[in-house]
């Protein structure tokens, strides 16, 4: 399984809709004082989900 | 490596407008990938939308951008297109936009057969002026002009667009952000009019009203009520009820009208 | 060498005109009685490498009309009334993005379908004000077959200069009726194309005005990548919230054309020097108002023609030289006083306007005018 | 000061404005002379009475319409009812014998001349009433030299139609004469 | 007994304006017969129409008639019977009126069925104007404004009716005189919105420049090139080549626009 | 008993109107900052056995409107720039066809989509002149919460009295602000309805008027079978092409309107009589001069207001009176210099007209046009 | 065969448009100055197809 | 002559609009005094910092907005720096602590307090914030009687959430009562 080497999320691009927390199959990240954050980066599997819908560019993940 | 999206992305103007959730953005993003996946190059291509949310998408990228007036969208863009056939010229709107005010250049161009590419955002509602009821608010939803729920029958866009003459015409949804931009590259080389229905939630206009869930809850709604249209085919009107297919739809040749003219005329 | 001379119908003459202008677009709805036009265009277009398109609609037509400019070519609309009616919003979108264009009104009879075969004048006042919002305004009213030919290569080159959409108000007895006109050779007109920019695309900044108020337009495809939008929007085309800059760009835009008056605002004044009476009389009925003036100066009635070319803006100057100087002021007119609303504005009450408003699908007959310059009624 | 009104009518189909046409371009771009041509349409352009006015004259030419001409032309019954109402006191009225039953009445100067039929029978082609129509007029009025006549329809009809239409303006003509000689 | 149409017919409004040998007379006798044979109260009658040939239909007929703008029959119907859904509403127009100008009005009509007859006249061109071509004409006929033969694509009126979801949609010709009397008594019982295209011959504005034969040879040219429907489906494509299907094409039950609405919001 | 009082906001009590003035059918199609008007009412009708539409589009919305009057239903639609650029041609149908009805217009900033969320004033000449042809017209402008709801109310009776589309031209500031408002109990404020016909239907002409130049008009279904056309037409209204009866018609129909004036023009005058400088100011700046008004006479300036509830027909009568009186006018409204335009005519220069034009997105400050008051700029 | 007992041709309504003497079957009708007229009612079969086709109200066929 | 000018601010979803509503209309129909309550949008009804404005007076109000408060609330740092700034001297300006980080610097009263933070925990729904605000704010201000806020309260809100409300309204008067004793 693939891993991520981080996942950066931009404060100030977030807007908090939660889309990326919801949809991670492995419950990897978690929301922060109304923003996206990393819960646990061991266990994204980069499946690139979160990224890909979040409508606000605010999330990247790097792969290994 | 992530994907970088800012050689596509006018620079300062990110954050955009739309709504923590709205699905706008994920489509904007397969959009440039898609785009970026051609190759094109962004002095060529055009883009024209008509008043709404989805309008505004073309003001965040990096090209020869039209922001007209409701529902006009492709008209302009004709204009654009037979001037100068050589522009690549996509044009996207609402559901309003495309359907309601703008429904009689929809099908005209589909009937043309235009080489332009259409992208119809469906949230099912009026976004911009805060949630009223569109042509393809399913029944019974809410609206703020629907207080009683919705009674109107929806236009089904893939099948006005295929009884209008549209030679390419495809579904998809936010939730299928990748197939998505395989879906828009298509319909991007098709020559001739194409047409790509994209579901989107509106968790502001649309949601709230309808107590669905989360922006997220949207995205899953999609995922379990769409089904491939291979699949689809096979399914009884049982198992069809409530849910939609996505994929290609239908796919034909028929002259191009700008190619067809020229020809005609004794210009090519 | 003898100039070529052509006998053509009025809507004809608007095709010469649009061609010799470098017009290479035409988008269109038929109508009556402007469809010659399209007529016309549809099979001299693809001549000259241009193309024609019949739209769904008016509304349709304005948009591609628009869209085709914006693609850098010159491009024309022609309709009528209802058809007018149905430009409007796009119209007004014409205006606040600032593209150069061509709309041709021949004006028929009556509101709503009225009498569509008859000639009117009634859509002066629409053209002025016929969208919503404010917006600077050139319309133009030929009274000759060849003027339309020469006033739509006026229109072209005033939409051009200015990057606006301008009206060539015109109505359906100069668009129907036939007269010799002399073809221009390349050179006999002033032909001018809009102000396309030079600098770096980077740098690009659509909407913001050089000197002459007016920004360089780049056509789409051209490199210079850029964002239009019916939104007010700053210098660099992007939408604002800002009312204050709205503001500067909307007085901005009005005096493109205010400033310019002198250059603009085209009269015919005939006999007017020594006139004790003043005609003030545009389009077809300017021609039968120059007939009256000529009988009753026969009879040595000292009466004067004013006959404005540019009817929009209003030709406040030329006309109020004459305010408190003649005794009395005539405006003719096919429609219920629309020009007399503004000629009373100018003339201050010195003297007071007295109208022939007329709306019976008959151009003014001279000896009506004639009658009311004897003081007739 | 020679000034000519002319009103050409009849019926849609009958070519009446194009011979208006073809008068009013020969009188200006071939001789200089000032001349407008004018119409006026029903409600909509189909069927009932049709009209076409030609001003011909050696000075500016500024109200276009013709409110009592000197010469009508009318090849229908309906045309001749309708428009002989203005036709000026002492001015000519040339009517079609096959569709004008009754020459309406005044103080004209009447010609009754069977136009279609010539054009039909003796030119070959009902079409060319119109040309035909031109000859006679022109022949009795003499607005524009006959070669002016002949030059200004050649120049605007189709091609392989020039005999066609040479013909039709001598039958036209003929008939002129034939009726002036009465 | 020849048929008495006077009845129906204001009294001194014939010889109507339409041209010699136009098919638009031969609805008129079909749709009066039609009305006749279903006992319609005159009063209760509502005829809409836009702007064309087609539309001056209405002002021929002793009923409550409405001549409204071009391309907006559908739009005022809608008003008259949202208004008063006693009212029995028949809209018409031109091929040019109710699919160029007025397509909008068209499919949403189609869209909510509402209970409205949609008698759509396709003469193939834009007849009051003299001829320019629409968007049914052709391609390839010579028209006034497509000099060099039509190069568009053309609708297919009734496909398009039922991509916006028509639940009655039909297609006759006027050498049908007396089956297009049946479609349109089908059409003017159907439950919701109804559409019934009916090919008409056009001698002035089309035959002329087409070098078709007389208005007779228009007749036959419809008798010729139209198929009934049940025929139709058993036919190849080759067959099928440049022939229309005639007959009821579509009939399908869906709630009916005012019917849902008062349903809904608790008038019913 | 005390009256009922309720805190509404200016688009709700426009619905409040409505529904005392008796409409039963709405048809439109949102657009900001006009679309509470439809969401109120698609809430509202249901309850009285009224029916609600929202149409495809603005045109689609404007026919509705006019067909559901037709039907006999009163019928309102409501609407803002963009859309009411959209409605042009079927208003104009409305006015030729003289069927009542009323259009709502809350102006926002801007031409085209402009400044969609803002306030503006840009839209007065546009109600007069928007549709091609001639045709009376019928504007109000309210300037309170109040007011919106009882000139909606006198708009639909203008609309049934004199057989015609009548137009409600406010603002979003006064569309969108909330103020307590007095609802009226039956029979507070007169309700007219249109005059129905009484005679036998074989005798019925839908046009011919009687000595009020109105014709009763039957609702279609009543079992006066009739005709109506936007083509110019007879008394029994089928289509004619005799333009002097067209010419008639449309002066009778103009008639209906100016001869009326004393009825249909209501005009607010505050501290005009000995004043020396006078404001004239409709809709939400009418508010802001006022507050001017009196923060001048504070100061012992002598200054009045001329504020008309009626803006067309333009108040000339009463504003003619301080021509050559008053030794000031100033204009202030949210436009480039619309109304000033008229105001201009009718003073005839005596004195000439200051405006205050202010098309940034925000009231009139009451200070500006005091600072102009005090002879600032 | 049906015959039919009288064909009335009212000449005011008649545009001359030919349809009926092109469409009837048995040649029973023709054209005169313009107008449609009866060239021979014995050949009548009273189909109705000039009186159903006529745009005019021109043409009524009256059955025996 | 009282005339208060009163700006409630804050991001959309948080009601400082229905809260403007509810004190206008407590003033003006339930005391009889004026009262008009206004708002502006952006360019579009979403995001952003949004305000609400009210003006309450004993004479008739014209000029409809606020051009420089009385009183400013705001419950978003965004609201606090944009709106402050048209603040009267002397003004009143109170603040949630939770989401208003730096309070703006200016001559003012300031309140900063948990208004949001009491409405979730104390009152236990943080949609009431907005009634909270209100108890607070006219406790601070007196702008109407303690009795007719409650009343105004009541007939906007939904059946069933009339305790809620009222809580609301005492934890807000609590709140301010603290503040005032600081
Ligand atoms: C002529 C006109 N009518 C109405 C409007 C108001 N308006 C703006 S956007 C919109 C609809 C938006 O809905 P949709 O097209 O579905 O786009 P979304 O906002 O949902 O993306 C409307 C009615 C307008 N701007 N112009
Ligand atoms: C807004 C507007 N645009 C254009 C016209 C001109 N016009 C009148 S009828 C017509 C088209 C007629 O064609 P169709 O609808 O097919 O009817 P037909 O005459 O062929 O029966 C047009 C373009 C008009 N009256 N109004
Ligand atoms: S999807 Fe994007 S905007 Fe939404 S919470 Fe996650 S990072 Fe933030
Ligand atoms: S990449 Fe996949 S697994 Fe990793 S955080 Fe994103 S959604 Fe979760
Ligand atoms: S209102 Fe809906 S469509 Fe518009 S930005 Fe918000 S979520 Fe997106
Ligand atoms: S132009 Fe064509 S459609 Fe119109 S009346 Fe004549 S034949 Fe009929
Ligand atoms: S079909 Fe009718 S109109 Fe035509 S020729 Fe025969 S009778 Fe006359
Ligand atoms: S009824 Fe038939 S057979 Fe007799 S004349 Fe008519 S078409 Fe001919
Ligand atoms: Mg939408
Ligand atoms: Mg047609």
């Amino acid at each position: 399984m693939a891993k991520a080497e981080k996942i950066e999320i931009y404060a100030n691009l977030c807007k908090g809709c939660e889309i990326c927390v919801e949809l991670c199959p492995v419950d990897a990240l978690e929301m922060k004082d109304f923003k996206a954050a990393v819960k646990d980066l061991d266990k994204c599997i980069a499946c690139m989900q979160c990224e890909l819908r979040c409508p606000d560019f605010a999330i990247e993940v790097y792969k290994k | 490596m992530a994907y970088d999206y800012s050689k596509y992305l006018r620079a300062g103007k990110i954050p955009h407008i739309w709504c923590p959730g709205c699905g706008y953005g994920i489509i904007m993003k397969s959009m440039i990938r898609a785009i970026d996946g051609l190759g094109w190059d962004k002095n060529e291509v055009v883009m024209t939308s008509g008043i709404g949310c989805a309008s505004r998408l073309p003001g965040y990228i990096d090209a020869n951008t039209l922001h007209t007036t409701h529902g006009r969208s492709l008209a302009f863009a004709t204009g654009v297109k037979v001037a100068n056939p050589k522009l690549k010229v996509i044009a996207m709107g609402g559901d309003g936009d495309m359907t309601a005010i703008g429904g009689n250049h929809f099908i005209h161009a589909c009937r043309r057969n235009i080489d332009i590419t259409c992208f119809v955002f469906n949230n099912y509602i009026y976004g911009m002026t805060g949630g009223q009821y569109s042509p393809t608010t399913p029944k019974g939803s809410r609206a703020t002009t629907a207080p009683y729920g919705n009674s109107d029958n929806q236009f089904d866009i893939a099948q006005l667009a295929m009884g209008a003459g549209a030679t390419f015409v495809a579904r998809t949804t936010t939730y299928h952000a990748v197939p998505m931009e395989k879906l828009m590259k298509q319909a991007l080389e098709h020559k001739g009019f194409s047409v790509v229905e994209i579901i989107a939630g509106c968790p502001t206009g649309y949601g709230r009203k309808n107590k669905l869930a989360s922006p997220a809850g949207m995205i899953e709604w999609q995922k379990d009520h769409s089904v491939a249209i291979a699949q689809w085919e096979k399914m009884s009107d049982e198992e069809k009820a409530g849910k939609f297919p996505i994929g290609v739809l239908h796919e034909v040749n028929k002259p191009e009208y700008v190619e067809a003219y020229d020809a005609n005329v004794g210009l090519s | 060498m003898a100039k070529k001379v052509k006998f053509l119908q009025g809507n004809e003459a608007v095709c010469e005109g649009a061609l010799y202008a470098g017009c290479t677009f035409y988008a269109g709805y038929p109508i009556t009685p402007s469809t010659e036009v399209a007529e016309v265009l549809a099979a001299r277009l693809p001549k000259i490498g241009g193309r024609f398109i019949q739209m769904e609609d008016e509304l349709a037509a304005m948009a591609a009309t628009l869209g085709g400019s914006i693609a850098g070519k010159k491009s024309l609309t022609a309709t009528s009334g209802p058809g007018m009616s149905l430009k409007m919003e796009n119209l007004g979108y014409g205006y606040l993005t600032e593209v150069p264009c061509v709309i041709v009104n021949v004006m028929r009879g009556g509101p709503s379908t009225g009498l569509p075969t008859g000639p009117g004048q009634s859509d002066v006042m629409q053209a002025r004000w016929g969208t919503h919002g404010d917006h600077p305004c050139i319309a133009l009213t030929p009274s000759t077959v060849q003027e339309q030919l020469n006033e739509t290569v006026r229109a072209f080159n005033l939409a051009e200069k200015y990057r606006m959409p301008v009206i060539l108000l015109t109505d359906e007895i100069i668009g129907h009726m036939r007269e010799a006109v002399e073809i221009p050779e390349p050179g006999d007109l002033p032909v001018i194309d809009r102000k396309r920019p030079t600098c770096d695309p980077k740098d690009y900044l659509p909407y913001k005005p050089e000197a002459d108020g007016v920004a360089p337009m780049a056509d789409f495809g051209s490199g210079y990548r850029y964002h239009i939008t019916g939104l007010n929007h700053l210098p660099d085309g992007f939408p604002s919230n800002d009312g204050k800059l709205a503001q500067a760009d909307e007085i901005r835009q009005q005096k493109k054309v205010d400033d310019n008056y002198d250059e603009i605002v085209v009269v015919d004044e005939m006999m007017c020097d020594d006139a004790e009476i003043l005609i003030f009389a545009f389009g077809s009925t300017a021609r039968s108002a120059k007939e009256a003036v000529q009988m009753a100066r026969a009879e040595g009635i000292k009466v004067g023609l004013l006959r404005p070319l540019t009817i929009w803006p209003f030709p406040d100057k030329h006309l109020a030289k004459y305010a408190g100087k003649v005794k009395r002021v005539i405006v003719p007119e096919m429609n219920l006083g629309q020009t007399a609303l503004e000629v009373e504005r100018v003339m201050k009450g010195q003297p007071a306007v007295e109208g022939i408003f007329q709306i019976d699908s008959e151009p003014i007959n001279p000896v009506t005018i004639l009658n009311k310059i004897k003081g007739g009624k | 000061m020679a000034r000519h009104l002319i009103r050409l009518s009849g019926s849609g189909g009958q070519g009446m404005i194009t011979a208006g046409i073809i008068l009013a371009a020969g009188a200006s771009v071939l001789e200089g002379k000032k001349a407008i041509q004018s119409q006026s349409y029903g409600p909509e352009a189909r069927g009932g009475a049709s009209k076409a006015e030609v001003i011909i004259s050696d000075e500016e030419i500024y109200y276009p319409k013709v409110m009592a001409p000197d010469v009508l032309v009318a090849l229908t019954q309906e045309a001749a009812d309708k428009y002989s109402k203005d036709l000026k006191q002492g001015g000519i009225l040339i009517l079609d014998d096959l569709m004008v039953k009754t020459a309406p009445k005044g103080d004209w100067k009447v010609y009754m001349m069977p136009i279609i039929r010539t054009a039909a029978e003796k030119v070959g082609k009902a079409m060319v009433a119109n040309v035909v129509t031109l000859g006679a007029l022109n022949e009795i009025c003499g607005f524009v030299k006959p070669e002016t006549l002949e030059q200004a329809v050649l120049s605007r009809v189709p091609k392989g139609t020039e005999e066609l239409n040479k013909n039709a303006i001598s039958a036209g003509i003929e008939l002129a004469k034939a009726a002036k000689a009465k």
